[in-house]
């Protein structure tokens, strides 16, 4: 039986644009060959933010005198995993329901392009089928990169998805990469009791933020006790006695770093191998699938979305991708109003959730500069802001970069409690052109940590009331 | 009332305000903003009335 | 000596106004009779937003076991209150601060109108001076309202002020009223420990909210353990024996509550009395002071803003109009290049901070009705988004009104964790004039509480993923 969509794939991306499919009126039909949801709600966002939480209770437990609570807590590592585990699953299962509510068939199998819209799945019991479709969505997602010094073996090198289910918390570990993943788990682990050294390359923490987001994190994380290694390279680990000895290069020569475990989280690659791509000719560019703006590939009738494809590895971009593929070819068939508009890749928030929580958006200062803005910088300190102190939660600061010209809101970068749910705010704005002066002119409820938002644009124009 | 606009042919109007003037027929570019930097704004649809 | 601008009264109303006129060049005094800051500070948002912090870790302390976490813990009430206090205290210091670092002159006093651009204030130490400026601002704020059935003595019937700094915690309370001061001490206390009997007389909780909020909170309240009573009225309190009995009057006939306390939060009455209105002739209305949208009274030179005046009786309104007031007084005398926006009250967020915590802005579904449109309504429920699931939250929803002819969003209804963080997206692109469009093509982080108003917009416009 033909179907018009089929998904390769079931993560943020896939699973969404197999609803946005079946929605639009497409007969449409999803192939995943582990757990619905992918690696977002089996494997990442979602099981991580359940283990930060938990964390981040323990923290407050551990602070609750702070707060005239007099209490004592101990973390119980295997029920912090399970109850992880618990949160995921109801997610997957969720998506379970979805499909089925949108009458989207699951097909369970590893799948592969087999030719022009036919894709071959091989099924768990190992039994093959061909799946025929007249549009095919990839949307196979990511994996973790690995070093060639540093290769998984699941026991004491491990990836992301070994660090979220550790038979039992280590004493000691070494995080190599402070991306998002890296920080988060870094901060996870240290909150719980694990001795935690971070080994990054570049010469500061979470590179592709704002340098005064990575300082202001250094800070915070070296108050908690997590050490810090930067401009720092693991060049081999030896993992022959009971825990790890990991080499680490640094401007100051070579050390050796002991711990129970390694942990590497030096980003994503695509899973672009062994689905027929090179079989059918669809072309990659850099490792990742080649598309155009609509998500289609060179391959007429062949689309590509979400990890597996250029553009921040990201739930959200993941999902708008598929929502944006999906509304294309339904206008192409005429069964959709209008073309989507095109996903703009330099308005996409990006979250990290350790605390302090980073939430940025737009440009950095210095890529603001490098691209010959005149800018108006506002920074305002959270220790100035009244919730902050009210909850007890003093780091951090909103720091907002505007073009002197136009008064155009260029890019925002935020560090502190809460920012991550602050950040949208700034995305709606910038897709509405704000200028400084709306945003003014809207009222910020008080006290919340929202209201800082307002408070830095005012220190970039020299209004600021609070500081 | 004098054109609006950015002098490039864009007319900087709140999307609210380019909804209504579509909707009830408005030549956009006829109407004066009253907004910030002269964006049209939905009061000055409301308030439009054609010369 | 003479002042360009003189404040009555340093509350978020006060204070603001009084920085924003020695930035644009006034010379400025403050006169206070109590503590910079006013209620906002000193006896309002700050230190209450204090208290629900600490109850809100302490719950987290009695759930500790659903993160994975073995704890226990008692509440410290003195150290509670204490904690509070401190806050509070740090941000008086605060605008003390701000008040020297913009040189504005800090005069303690009771402050009265005497003639025209003259003040009298009589010091703490019973003397008397005379300030004169050519603009009086008055921002004398409020007070708790009085019922004659529920006098405030301070000791068995209590206001906000003594709620907040009990020598101990009471056994049980009952709180007359179901406003936003109203539900959060009821949260705070029954948090803790302590019984608690809310009594309302319309015929739901929080009745300025949308009919929907009214239920959800009432529904999380009752599970918690909150006695809630409405369309019930306070008739008499008899507060001869150990603790008080209060007479209510129902529907189904008279009953007699028995507890520790009555805290009564039954609205905010404006102090417009022994500031020399009469004298001045400044006319109010409805016991507030009349003024224009840019805050002048009827007599040329007096301006009054915040809680004296109509109008939402919040801090985010107060700091507003004073703001617009003084770049106002600053436009006509050349001191500011335009004349600034009116504040639109229909655009101003409320929040309340219990748990779950509300947040809206703009009409509810009736008003909306009410008004004449044809509306799309949708509503997420937080129960299917992953981040509620992660944090353990998972009460409320998000609920937004639009405008079903040409897409204006008219209003916003929130119930849930976070909530308070979120509405400030909502009120920046109502302010710009958004409509459904341009925020379902904003991307919201994931995982984040934030992105479930993008699902109930879908929601509204049948294109709902996630349900
Ligand atoms: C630890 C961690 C934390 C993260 N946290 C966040 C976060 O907080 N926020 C955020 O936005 N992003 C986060 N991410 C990134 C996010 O998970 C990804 O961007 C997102 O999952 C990409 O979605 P996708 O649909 O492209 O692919 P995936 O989610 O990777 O899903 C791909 C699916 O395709 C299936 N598949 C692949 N090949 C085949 C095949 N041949 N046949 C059948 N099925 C196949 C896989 O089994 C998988 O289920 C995190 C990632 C990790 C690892
Ligand atoms: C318990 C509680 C919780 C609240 N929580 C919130 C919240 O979370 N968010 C929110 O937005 N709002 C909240 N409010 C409301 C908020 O506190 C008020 O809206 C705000 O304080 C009003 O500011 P104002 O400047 O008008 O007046 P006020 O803050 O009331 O300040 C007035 C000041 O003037 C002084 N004064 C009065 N008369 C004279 C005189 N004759 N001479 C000298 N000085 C004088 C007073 O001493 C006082 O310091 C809360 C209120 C209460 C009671």
């Amino acid at each position: 039986m033909a179907y018009d969509v089929v998904v390769l794939g079931s993560g943020p991306g896939g699973y969404v644009a197999a609803i946005r499919a079946s929605q639009l009126g497409f007969k449409t039909a999803i192939i995943e060959k582990e757990s619905l949801g992918g690696i977002c709600l089996n494997w990442g966002c979602i099981p991580t933010k359940a283990l930060l939480k938990s964390a981040q209770v323990f923290e407050d437990i551990k602070h609750a005198k702070d707060y005239g609570i007099e209490a004592t807590g101990t973390a119980d590592f295997s029920a912090v995993i399970k109850r992880s585990r618990g949160v995921a699953d109801k997610m997957s299962k969720g998506v379970q329901f979805l499909m089925k509510k949108n009458k989207i068939d699951v097909i369970m199998g590893y799948g592969k392009l087999k030719a022009k819209g036919q894709i071959e799945v091989k099924g768990t019991d190992g039994k093959t089928q061909i799946v025929e479709a007249k549009h095919i969505i990839l949307a196979t997602g990511g994996r973790s990169r690995e070093l060639p010094s540093l290769k998984i073996d699941g026991k004491k090198i491990i990836g992301y998805r070994e660090a979220m289910v550790l038979p039992q918390q280590p004493k000691s570990m070494i995080v190599v990469g402070s991306g998002a993943i890296g920080v988060e788990f870094g901060y996870f682990y240290n909150a719980l009791g694990t001795k935690v050294t971070i080994v990054e390359f570049m010469d500061r923490i979470v590179p592709v933020e704002d340098e005064e987001i990575s300082k202001e994190l250094l800070k915070n994380f070296k108050k908690t006790g997590i050490e810090v290694m930067t401009s720092a390279e693991v060049t081999s680990v030896d993992t022959s006695g009971n825990g790890v000895k990991a080499k680490v290069k640094t401007k100051e020569g070579e050390v050796t770093l002991e711990a129970d475990v390694v942990l590497s989280a030096v980003g994503v690659a695509a899973n672009v191998e062994g689905i027929g791509l090179e079989e059918l000719g669809v072309k990659t560019e850099k490792g990742k699938i080649a598309v155009d703006k609509y998500y289609k590939t060179n391959v007429p009738g062949v689309y590509a979305i979400g990890d597996c494809v250029p553009g921040q590895a990201l739930a959200h971009v993941a999902s708008k991708e598929g929502i944006i593929c999906v509304e294309s070819i339904a206008y192409s068939e005429k069964k959709y109003n209008h073309q989507p508009e095109a996903l703009d890749y330099g308005n996409v928030p990006g979250c990290t959730y350790c605390y302090p929580e980073i939430a940025s958006v737009g440009l950095t200062e210095k890529q603001a500069k490098d691209a010959g803005y005149e800018i108006k910088v506002g920074k305002f300190p959270l220790s100035a802001a009244g919730k902050a102190s009210a909850a007890g939660h003093n780091e951090g600061f909103v720091k907002v970069i505007f073009d002197a010209k136009y008064g155009e809101w260029l890019g925002t970068h935020m560090i502190g409690y809460n920012v991550t749910e602050m950040i949208a705010e700034i995305v709606v704005a910038r897709k509405l052109e704000t200028t400084y002066h709306e945003v003014l002119d809207s009222i910020h409820p008080h006290p919340t940590m929202s209201e800082n938002i307002k408070e830095a644009i005012e220190v970039a124009y020299g209004e600021a009331i609070h500081i | 009332a004098p054109a609006h606009g950015t002098g490039n042919g864009r007319v900087i109007a709140s999307p609210l305000a380019k909804k209504l003037a579509s909707e009830k027929g408005i030549d956009i570019n006829k109407v004066a903003g009253s907004g910030d930097g002269g964006r049209i704004i939905k009061r000055d649809i409301d308030n439009y009335t054609p010369a």
